[in-house]
């Protein structure tokens, strides 16, 4: 038969319908649909979820391991989840006496810096040009041998005192293990990063001739007047801090604490807080002078107190007869409200009202510390707030302030050093701290690179950092970067690919603090005294190394009376041997805390030179500072002038430190910044924050983009217009302007501290600058 | 025909009309194949890059897609509508012009169920809306209807596609036609069935969402009462727009193809339906008004957001509702080529500003005080994948009207 | 979908909507299969015929 | 179109009557077209022959791909030895699952070769000694977006194991872990037959109540309307998506 | 959708937060939480609040005044999880979704989401006047290694679906799976807690039972201060907020404007 047209269209339509109806009568083809939906969901290549490529989270065991997070000075208990092997969640730990069950944005999300893409995975050494981010992998031998080289050619040179390190705290065993190796090896240069710290422990140091750091009792207070400090965004021990401010939220609402926030821009402490004072910027111990003048013209201070522990606040004469200011007599004349309300733009009715308040609350308590307490700031505004809590009678007692000492541990014995050791520790340190100029300060942060820069730039040979950031922390970038490249080796201990990592030579990888043993004082803060124990939570992810372990093998291989001053066999013994009898509880429970610490009575709670607390700094003139005028020795107002010609810039420029924005030594994970506003961030660019009423002087408009300009920089910004700010003053994040880690936060924004330089502060050296003149313009 | 000059293609025409050459007809399909390639090109982003490409957001979840679906549907509706009116309310004349209705509203509604095929998050599980299906949605509702309708559609667009000179050669199919001529009351009142539920259901869509009190409307039986303003409103644009395509097609090919009278009872019924559903729709906003408040959303914060201020009330009803109703309803203006034309446009147009408000500016008003308004435009993919419907459209009908007997009056009107 | 489905639940909408749309296809699939028969019966008979001439 | 209707029939009958000649005069011998209409038929079986047995017969066994499991695992000897499934497959304190037990279980027993079996050996020698855990496949492991409790169907429900995963305890031998293709699944949750019609365990235990003898071929059908089914017949509803799904 | 009938042992809960706005910080550690313990994917740039996947989000709002009068207050925004009454009788989300990938638990008072059932038409984001649900408008990628991290209780979702928070309903599994073991079927109020209650460190959020008067919420929830979003829209939600700032408490139903001195609150 031959096959025709229709015939062929016959066959081919008869047998599709056939083939239709046959293949529907079979259970496959429902088969295939379903398993077809099944595919597109979970493995199509394209819908194949992520990286995952189809190897979905596994089940598994879940365990819960306790440890310590040390991502900020806040030191909180953490539990984290883990499943099989896997770590998967960190949570607060509950029952933790820092923040019992509490925990931070940056806390949460420590396991991205865990398992991060940032992280280092084993030696590097540089091959590129510095800056330019080409490393070589190398083995730890090859690491270890090259800065043994290093150092000890510099060592056989005399040039042991070229070497520096820079850490971001000198308490604890590593820190210390580095304090002593530059002691054995012969430097006087160990570095601690700027933190308000610094001058807080000089202020206690000075007024109450106790060694220690300030510790508020936070949680008793029951009216909080806080001096620009970021309460709630991060200041102190964050979650700590962020509790008490729940515990004076609570209750009835009568009964509840009362929190008033000195800053000339709304942040969030200043929403939250009672009241909010915007007031000049750089104008608080004016205001706190201001205060006092009240309190001591209308009799409201602690009559016992100030009559029987203190010294300075009544005009007194020495020995010789000659006649010296007191205090009052300070506040009284000078410091009157009208005098006061001029200075900082408060009018004088509510610094009467404000001052009432304060001294009239149950246990009033003045706080000090700039933001987050990220700088260093000016010692005689430290100094008047501190008067403050003085004249309340607020020193030592429930809901106040004191002195606070840390959880007592074995000492180490004594290092024997050597010829090349001693006289390269008796050289002077090359941030001018401990110097004629500055006997008080121990350590100059934000100084070294100014010096370096400033014709000494040979001062450093080599420099170890660890767990700090000083290329991105430290103010004046451009001046940090320039002495960075002065400096021909450059050693980082860190665990992520911070700034400091990516411009040094040699990256020797620390485990990360879930990895890794190590101890953690007591918070900054805290009035009661807490040792914590980071505990290896997860084996190491990469071929990293303890940065303890890493620099006793450096020591011994040094030789010599270096490595004679580390006689452990590994960092673990030497944190056993450290801890003591401590140990067993440490390591059962995680942390010890000292629940019955009280600070001392009164009567014996001063080492000053008169015994007692000091309005009239005695302690000058016997460490040899040059004050100059009388009126030195009183905490008082000394303005410091922020850099930059008011001519050419109109404007003033203040960090702001955000809680979501983490600006420390840790970069912002990618959970962070996801949860940064849409007014703080957009793409690339970060936003500053301007008053409406300057932005019309400006002509700059909402979310546009501006020139911001100053003294030291200038950087491309958005604009975003906020009532909360006051009219003249810029507000700019901190913690953007990475240009190392990755995509997921390199790139993005600006480096705030690239816009600001240091202002010295005329006692300490420290940096006093709370911001700096600026120009904003539309482009 | 003259043999030498017809086209290659002449044996495919049906029988005593004329055609262009082939050559225009291949020009002008390949000029149409540019912007469709843009729209494929679309739809290819869309489904490999997920719908990141588009500019909606989680505010606006439905955008230009979800309104065009709307509209498109509204302005299908001319089928429906037409072949109720020649089939179950029994109009002869309009016979004439109910084949090119059909044509029409199979491409709106193929063009409905491609876009949300783009829509969609995930194209591959769109038919969970059948198997996993919830009665509850207006959702279900639409998708069941629209893909009865469209097989309707189909159905009624087989016998068109059949009697194409060639294929009617073949007995079966010749037979096929013919029955299916036959049952077409059948099937016009099954199609009618479908429509009033589908048309209505997505009016329902907005208006069941008690969380935003713009597009809310209390409920009549199972549906908020946009239901019924939308059968309305479709029953009133659907001729407009078979007028409007059959005039464009006309202008086209150079020749009228339907008669006057013919245009002017579609024309004359349209105007009537549109000032019932203007008297409804006012009545539906003053109501709507006090609902509204009894919310605690004023009427003026409806209108306080630009780019959606109070022009869009005055134009949707006054400049797109009334001023076409007036025309439609005088028979001066109606015989009036261009006034017609202007009439079905304003319509149309109308029709069209509706579903966008009751889909995207419902999207766009802040319920929470502290919510902050946000515009949406749609951004080239969103257009193109629209867009690529009327091409592909305008190819359907090219083919159509040059391989179909579309125009039963075309002979007639076109003698050789 | 289906009555049998485990998610089905017996609730009046349901039954209504459902029954409806089932109606629809099923009126549908009548009409188109009638067609079919009706013209194939009628090319089977015209043959008939045709050949008979 | 009824204008031209009848004209247009007569026009195609016409064209009918020309394509019957043509056919007539090819085919001429046997009497034409009185069988012609078979040749649809015919074809029509013919398509749905072929594609009914490709259904059936054809490709469910392409469907799936199959694998050995790492070792021949006795389910006996261990049930024999341990007493019943708590032993190796217990609850943890958090009352999950352990499910297959790790390595670590193996080696408590196995550290040393207790026997001269070769599965033993290999065991010992692949795993126990390298601390390599063994990638067991798992017959009844479910999707990713379902959250199945043992506590809840084991403990509160007092379900037997066999009732979904059939009488694996009394197996000598593991049997090859059979897998979708297209999904990756196991076959043990779709069920065995194509068809997905499958009894279902505790049917077979209904069975077993009459004739007093339990007859579990296979392990239950694991799907979601598994599930739903006897959740509707136990607890009187379907339960919310959140029951099960995560 | 029907009413589940429960058998007489199967307890039911209403579970539902108050969040006290007066201890709420903004800190953003319940968002990290929630980020952390949901497997939310997190993308090079997520700036644009428009598209940035978010079950958690704290809103910062603010009384619209000038400076120094500006003031600020900040609400955690979790899915309300609606129950909706009366003539709403529906979750505004659960009613319209086609496919049946939402449903509300009348044993746990929680509105699911079901990833794989979702096809991701949108329908109910157009629902919700919370913007609780999300949609995926990307693939979700995790850098290298990051995927350890990921919680093994939660589905990793695909493009093209919607998402919202489910209460760490996968907590709930947990702690009954834990109480099935030792033979219970009630919950205590702390084992079933969500990520974010658990991550506040201002204690700002309390999770627990709305109709159990043991738990916490009963109690809290009774505040004269407390109020809920959109209260009048009928959505019946199971959030409540506490504040003692007047303007905050009027900012949480519709419309603030000149209208918005009428707010009521429960």
């Amino acid at each position: 038969m031959k096959l025709d047209r229709r015939t062929f269209i016959e066959l081919i339509v008869g047998f599709s319908a056939g083939a239709g109806g046959g293949f529907m009568a079979t259970p496959v083809n429902w088969k295939l649909m379903d398993d077809m939906t099944i595919w597109s969901q979970e493995l199509w290549p394209r819908y194949q979820l992520g990286g995952l490529k189809g190897s979905l989270p596994q089940q598994g065991k879940v365990t819960h391991a306790d440890s310590v997070c040390n991502l900020c000075p806040g030191g909180c208990g953490i539990t984290v989840r883990k499943v099989g092997d896997r770590a998967t969640k960190i949570e607060g730990r509950e029952g933790y006496p820092v923040n019992d069950g509490g925990i931070c944005p940056l806390g949460a999300a420590g396991l991205q810096l865990l398992y991060g893409p940032w992280r280092i995975p084993s030696p590097l050494k540089r091959i590129g040009k510095r800056g330019s981010g080409n490393f070589e992998k190398i083995s730890w031998d090859e690491a270890i041998n090259e800065v043994v080289q290093k150092l000890g050619n510099l060592r056989q040179k005399g040039q042991s005192h070229t070497v520096a390190c820079i850490l971001g705290s000198d308490e604890g065993t590593v820190p210390r293990l580095f304090d002593r190796f530059l002691t054995a090896y012969g430097s006087p240069n160990f570095i601690r990063t700027a933190s308000a710290e610094d001058t807080y422990e000089l202020a206690l140091g000075l007024m109450q001739g106790t060694t220690g750091s300030v510790g508020y009792d936070l949680e008793r207070a029951n009216f909080i007047l806080s001096f620009g400090s970021g309460l709630i965004e991060g200041w102190g021990s964050p979650v700590r801090v962020i509790q008490a401010h729940s515990t004076w939220r609570s209750g009835d609402l009568k009964d509840r604490a009362t929190v008033v926030q000195i800053e000339p821009r709304l942040s969030n402490t200043a929403a939250k807080a009672d009241n909010w004072h915007p007031i000049n910027p750089g104008t608080e111990a004016a205001l706190a002078l201001g205060l006092a003048h009240v309190i001591i013209k209308e009799s409201l201070y602690n009559a016992d107190f100030i009559g029987k522990h203190t010294f300075g606040f009544e005009d007194w004469s020495d020995s010789s007869g000659k006649t010296y200011m007191g205090f009052k007599r300070l506040v009284r004349t000078e410091y009157t409200p009208e005098a006061v309300a001029k200075i900082t733009g408060l009018p004088a009715k509510k610094i009467l009202t404000l001052a009432r308040a304060f001294a009239k609350a149950k246990r009033p308590l003045a706080v000090w510390g700039r933001g987050k307490g990220t700088v260093s700031g000016s010692l005689y505004e430290c100094m008047t707030v501190h008067a403050l809590n003085a004249l309340t009678g607020n020193i030592n007692k429930p809901g106040g302030v004191s002195a606070r000492p840390q959880v007592a541990t074995r000492s180490w014995p004594e290092v024997e050093r050597d010829a090349t050791a001693l006289s390269g520790s008796r050289r002077p340190r090359i941030d001018g701290a401990g110097s004629n100029r500055y006997p008080l300060t121990r350590y100059l942060p934000d100084r070294w690179s100014q010096v370096m820069n400033g014709g000494k730039a040979g001062a450093i040979q080599a420099l170890l950092v660890h767990g700090a950031d000083p290329y991105f922390t430290t103010l004046d970038s451009a001046a940090v970067a320039k002495a960075f490249d002065a400096i021909p080796f450059v050693v980082s201990f860190s665990t992520c690919l911070d700034e400091t990592a990516y411009h040094a030579d040699l990256i020797l990888p620390n485990h990360h603090y879930l990895e890794r043993w190590e101890d953690l004082p007591t918070p900054v803060g805290l009035q009661k005294p807490i040792l914590g124990m980071l505990r290896p939570v997860v084996s190491p992810q990469f071929d990293t190394r303890h940065a303890g372990d890493v620099l006793m093998t450096i020591a011994k291989s040094m030789g010599g009376s270096v490595a004679s001053a580390f006689p452990w066999d590994d960092y673990e013994t030497l944190l056993k041997e450290t801890m003591g009898d401590k140990w067993g509880s440490l390591e059962a429970a995680g942390y010890i805390v000292n629940e019955g610490y009280k600070p001392s009575a009164w009567s014996k709670a001063f080492g000053t030179p008169s015994g007692k607390f000091e309005f009239y700094i005695t302690a000058f003139d016997q460490a040899g500072v040059k004050i100059g005028k009388d009126v030195g020795y009183l905490p008082h107002y000394e303005p410091v002038q922020p850099e930059g010609n008011p001519a050419t810039y109109p404007l003033i420029l203040i960090p702001t430190e955000l809680m979501r924005l983490a600006d420390g030594a840790v970069g912002n994970p990618p959970f962070c910044t996801k949860t940064l506003e849409e007014t703080e961030l957009k793409k690339n660019d970060l936003f500053v924050e301007v008053n409406p009423k300057t932005a019309a002087d400006y002509g700059l408009s909402e979310g546009h983009h501006a020139m911001l300009e100053t003294a030291k920089g200038k950087a491309k910004v958005l604009v975003h217009l906020f009532e909360g700010i006051m009219p003249g003053v810029i507000g700019i994040p901190k913690g953007l302007g990475h240009a190392a880690y990755d995509d997921y936060l390199a790139g993005k924004g600006v480096n705030a501290n690239s816009l600001i330089g240091v202002v010295e502060d005329p006692v300490t050296g420290l940096s006093a600058a709370w911001g700096v003149r600026a120009k904003l313009t539309r482009v | 025909m003259d043999s030498a000059s017809a086209p290659f293609d002449s044996a495919l025409f049906p029988e005593g009309v004329k055609r262009c050459k082939f050559k225009w007809f291949l020009f002008w399909v390949a000029v149409l194949h540019g912007p469709i390639m843009v729209g494929v090109i679309g739809t290819l982003m869309c489904w490999g890059l997920a719908l990141n490409v588009t500019y909606l957001n989680n505010n606006y979840p439905f955008g230009l897609w979800i309104a065009a679906d709307l509209g498109i549907i509204a302005l299908g509706g001319g089928a429906f509508f037409t072949g109720f009116l020649r089939y179950v309310v029994n109009i002869e004349e309009l016979k004439n012009i109910v084949n090119y209705a059909v044509v029409i509203g199979v491409i709106c509604y193929a063009a409905a169920q491609g876009i949300l095929g783009i829509d969609i998050g995930q194209p591959l599980r769109g038919w969970f809306i059948f198997w996993h299906a919830n009665v509850h949605s207006m959702l279900t509702e639409v998708a069941f209807c629209i893909t009865c309708y469209f097989m309707v559609l189909c159905i009624e667009y087989l016998p068109l596609i059949l009697e194409n000179r060639q294929i009617n050669k073949l007995g079966f199919f010749h037979g096929l036609a013919h029955h299916l001529h036959g049952a077409m009351p059948t099937i016009a009142a099954v199609g009618v069935f479908l429509s009033f539920f589908h048309q209505g259901s997505l009016g329902g869509v907005p208006g069941v969402l008690y969380g935003r009190p713009f597009a809310f409307r209390e409920g009549f039986l199972v549906w908020p009462w946009t239901f019924f303003l939308a059968i309305l409103s479709a029953i009133a644009c659907g001729p407009c727009f078979t007028i409007l395509v059959t005039w464009f097609t006309e202008k086209c090919a150079g020749k009228q193809l339907v008669k006057k009278n013919v245009i002017d009872i579609l024309a004359k019924i349209s105007g009537r339906l549109l000032v019932l559903y203007l008297i409804l729709k006012i009545l539906d906003t003053i109501v709507w008004v006090g609902l509204a408040k009894g919310v605690g959303a004023p009427f003026s914060s409806f209108y306080a957001n630009q780019p959606y201020g109070y022009w869009v009330l005055i134009t949707e009803i006054g400049i797109l509702g009334i001023i076409p109703a007036m025309l439609l309803l005088s028979e001066r203006v109606r015989r009036n080529e261009a006034g017609l034309i202007i009439a079905c446009l304003l319509n149309c147009a109308g029709i069209f500003m509706n579903r966008w408000i009751i889909v995207v500016q419902t999207c766009a008003q802040p319920v929470m005080s502290f919510d902050k308004f946000v515009s949406y435009h749609p951004n080239w993919v969103e257009y193109a994948t629209t867009l690529v419907f009327v091409w592909v459209g305008a190819v359907v009908i090219m083919l159509s009207y040059r391989y179909l007997p579309i125009f039963p009056q075309e002979k007639e009107l076109n003698p050789l | 979908m289906f009555p049998f489905a485990f998610e089905w639940i017996a609730e009046p909408t349901r039954y209504v909507f459902m029954g409806a749309l089932y109606a629809v296809l099923i009126a549908l699939i009548i009409i188109l299969h009638y067609c079919a028969i009706r013209a194939f019966l009628d090319m089977i008979c015209k043959k008939k015929n045709h050949n008979h001439h | 179109m009824s204008t031209t209707e009848e004209k247009e029939q007569a026009v195609a009958e016409n064209e009918q009557a020309k394509g019957g000649d043509e056919q007539a005069a090819e085919v001429a011998p046997v009497k034409p077209g009185t069988w012609r209409f078979l040749i649809p038929i015919a074809a029509f079986a013919l398509g749905f022959m072929s594609h009914f047995s490709l259904g059936w017969v054809i490709l469910p066994p392409i469907l799936y791909a199959e694998k050995q499991q790492p070792i021949d695992f006795s389910h006996k000897l261990h049930v024999d030895e341990v007493g019943d499934c708590e032993g190796c497959h217990y609850f943890r304190e958090d009352g999950s699952f352990s499910g297959i037990p790790e390595l670590e279980n193996c080696a408590e027993c196995h550290e040393e070769a207790m026997g001269e079996d070769p599965e033993e050996a290999k065991l010992i020698t692949e795993y126990i000694e390298p601390g390599k855990e063994i990638p067991w496949l798992i017959y009844a492991r479910q999707p990713q977006c379902v959250f199945f409790s043992h506590a809840a169907h084991v403990k509160m429900g007092e379900m037997d194991c066999a009732i979904c995963h059939g009488p694996i305890g009394d197996s000598d031998h593991v049997r090859p872990y059979q897998y979708n293709r297209l999904t990756k699944y196991s076959r043990d949750i779709w069920g065995w037959n194509i068809a997905g019609l499958s009894k279902n365990g505790w049917d077979y235990l209904k069975q077993a109540d009459n004739s007093g003898e339990i007859k579990i071929e296979h392990a239950a059908r694991m799907k979601m309307d598994d599930c739903a089914e006897c959740h509707m017949e136990k607890r009187g509803t379907h339960d919310a998506c959140f029951v099960c799904h995560k | 959708m029907k009413e589940a009938h429960h058998k007489a042992d199967e307890k039911t809960y209403k579970f539902g937060m108050v969040i006290d706005l007066d201890k709420c910080t903004g800190c953003g550690a319940c968002m990290v939480a929630c980020m952390a313990e949901n497997n939310l994917p997190f993308r090079k740039d997520n700036s644009d609040r428009l598209r940035s996947n978010l079950w958690m989000r704290v809103y910062k709002i603010s009384n619209g005044r000038s400076f120094p009068d500006l003031d600020i207050s900040f609400i955690p925004r979790p899915c309300q999880h609606c129950e909706g009454h009366g003539h709403h009788a529906a979750t505004p989300c659960v009613s319209v979704c086609p496919a049946t990938a939402t449903d509300y638990s009348h044993e746990t008072g929680i509105v699911s989401q079901v990833y794989t059932r979702c096809f991701g038409c949108r329908y109910c984001m157009a629902a919700c006047p919370y913007h609780v649900r999300v949609f995926n408008w990307w693939d979700p990628t995790w850098p290298k290694g990051m995927s350890k991290y990921l919680n093994p209780d939660v589905s990793v979702r695909m493009r093209g679906v919607v998402e919202k928070c489910s209460f760490c309903y996968h907590r709930y599994q947990r702690a009954k799976n834990k109480a099935y073991a030792e033979e219970r079927r009630e919950l205590h109020e702390d084992e079933y807690q969500t990520a974010c209650t658990q991550a506040c460190p201002a204690g700002a959020i309390t999770f627990g039972d709305l109709k159990n008067p043991e738990h916490k919420v009963y109690k809290l929830k009774k505040s004269p201060y407390a109020f809920r979003l959109l209260e009048k829209l009928g959505t019946n939600p199971k959030i409540y907020y506490v504040s003692t700032r007047d303007w905050v408490r009027k900012a949480g139903d519709v419309y603030l404007g000149k209208e918005g001195k009428d707010v009521t609150h429960a």
